[in-house]
């Protein structure tokens, strides 16, 4: 196939042609662009930037998990949200607004907890799984689920003034979540934003990360955060890149002879489930 | 020898939410470690603290933070045998779970 | 007066509680943040995130310079607007998304260029600037307002997969953009993202740590990046600061004996204005 | 003398948009500066270009380009005498103007 012959509409090359012009991407990446599919645990900060740059860049297909509802309180940094649709799902709150920049994107919304029983029958229908989510258990779960059924992790999160991102399960050396983090903090020291806060611009940095690395995901195959850990402080105005221990032979569930090979309790293993309340300190 | 701590992710609150310490480390006839570190963390610079487990449990760090000697994983460095020289930079991360 | 004492509406603080508690913020950095006034030049791909963070978090008064109608090929990027708005000014439109998400900003938009003969009369109702802008001569419009009135300016730029970021004049030590950089490129040798593109990610990201800087201004009246330069390479996944020279005691605007007391015609000066058509390399 | 040589913001080009090149600069009696680096670069990288004056304009860098050495302006450092030396990084920049 020659690199003029592709398969994109005249608005699509109309709509993307600042993008398609860039090194690495083209009517090529454009297409693989348009033909994936791309999940999101969590509609909320880190959500809201994500699945807007995917679907503005023409991700063709986007899959939200949220049980939430918009609250006022989640306003002062869930930039897809606004005042009118307070009470409103968070899912359906997102898919409103990817359908006004975006009408060709298939959004697909999963109105309630993401869990070990439902996780497995979503994930298979994704290429690529994000997790903006909140809370430990939620983080293994997508872990797990995610290596069961083989598919890159952009993992973004965020607290107070600081964020982080890696990529995991990216790679023959690329280690996983429970690679790093093999046992689970504590509940009493699990801190989240409802509780300690987060600023709206640390979310937007960190999930616009996310999606720029999904992106290169789908069009190159790889991530620059595959094994990397990005850190982000904003009070200081810091970031460094670190590198992080390669994948664990012996990891339970990535490693070469997983012990793990169907979905836990995770509200069991962590001590704390995704709508506990978190102990004070 | 001179060695810098940096705390963050939220276990800065442990030492005034501080997040850099210069900290002179005494010369000795054996290679400083990491596992000799955290002894010393616990004699003193929390040997008043009350909720030192937030950073140390078992003479191990806790669950839940990542140690980086020189922004690499300490488990590539041996984990607790790790060792540190003059000017190392020892970082104690805890992961975040918001979004 | 008491850390207990404030002006907040008990509505506000509710709405703010998740950023109320951060270090740094509080009461008085929220109305702080209430009582600012920030002029965003340009409501492109860094305006959107921009306004959108700032608007979030309770800047009461926004105001948004652009000339410009949003297109189509304009949504890859520019996640605040959308489908239905196309034809329409990119002033209204945001003003719309502002209101969506805080009624309570006061949205003040010049739907015209910015230029020599207009700029002193808007800057000055402002305390901090914005560079979001898309072309040579507006930059150095924007720099030479903001020192002739005095305000700290938030100068952010992206092209392709690369973004820079930096906080000219704000403080004794800190350049502007004539001490870096005081002849204009030629004309022939600027690119812009018309010509070459740029990823919606990338103008996330800046724009985002924009937002954030901004709200560091108002709330501690200092930023980390103030004499620095934040680069960003989203291709390879990296990013590094690097100390710029401090202010230039002979610099032509901001020096000990400036000799540029007005607005000059900066279509001249760069050989080229902010509406021409660039020039093909 | 080993120097690694780094081009962004559009100035890669140049160089078959690779932005890294690790080069090796003879050792000399004299002091190497960025004015020696400059000619260098125009003698050796860039001399069958004829868009060289996309970075070197009349024994300079054009206007728009900001040079640094290991992450610091060369104006602090002395602009076309600041001085090179083995394991230098020089950085090219050019200055974006998008939005
Ligand atoms: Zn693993
Ligand atoms: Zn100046």
């Amino acid at each position: 196939m020659s690199n003029f012959s592709h398969s994109l509409s005249k608005d699509d090359i109309e709509r993307f042609s600042r993008q398609l012009i860039l090194k690495g991407i083209g009517t090529t990446g454009q297409e693989k662009i348009r033909d994936s599919a791309v999940l999101i645990v969590g509609a909320g900060g880190l959500g809201c930037p994500v699945v807007m740059y995917l679907a503005a860049s023409g991700v063709g297909r986007l899959g939200i998990i949220d049980h939430d509802v918009v609250a006022l309180n989640n306003l002062h940094r869930q930039i897809m949200h606004d005042e009118n649709r307070i009470g409103l799902l968070k899912t359906e709150s997102l898919k409103e607004s990817i359908n006004r920049i975006n009408s060709a994107v298939v959004v697909e919304i999963y109105s309630f907890l993401l869990s070990e029983a439902n996780a497995l029958e979503i994930f298979p229908n994704y290429d690529i799984i994000v997790d903006c989510s909140d809370n430990v258990a939620t983080r293994y779960l997508i872990n797990d689920a995610s290596i069961l059924t083989n598919k890159p992790l952009v993992s973004g999160s965020a607290l107070g003034w600081e964020g982080q991102l890696t990529v995991y399960h990216c790679g023959e050396k690329c280690p996983c979540y429970r690679c790093i983090f093999p046992i689970p903090p504590k509940p009493e020291f699990v801190t989240n934003c409802s509780d300690n806060g987060v600023l709206g611009p640390i979310v937007g940095v960190v999930g616009s990360l996310q999606a720029l690395e999904i992106l290169k995901l789908i069009v190159q195959g790889t991530s620059s955060f595959a094994g990397k850990l990005w850190l982000f402080d904003g009070y200081a105005g810091e970031t460094r890149t670190i590198s992080l221990r390669p994948r664990r032979s012996d990891c339970p569930v990535c490693g070469q002879s997983p012990t793990i090979k169907n979905l836990e309790n995770y509200a069991r293993f962590c001590g704390s489930g995704p709508t506990d309340k978190p102990l004070n300190l | 020898m001179k060695v810098k701590l940096y705390f963050s992710g939220g276990s800065e609150i442990l030492f005034g939410n501080i997040k850099e310490h210069k900290v002179i480390l005494e010369n000795s006839s054996t290679q400083w470690t990491i596992k000799d570190l955290l002894s010393w963390i616990s004699n003193n610079l929390l040997k008043d603290s009350d909720r030192s487990e937030l950073l140390i449990v078992n003479e191990n760090v806790r669950p839940g933070i990542l140690v980086l000697v020189n922004d690499v994983d300490w488990e590539i460095l041996g984990g607790l045998d790790a060792e540190i020289n003059d000017g190392d930079v020892v970082s104690f991360i805890s992961t975040l779970h918001g979004g």
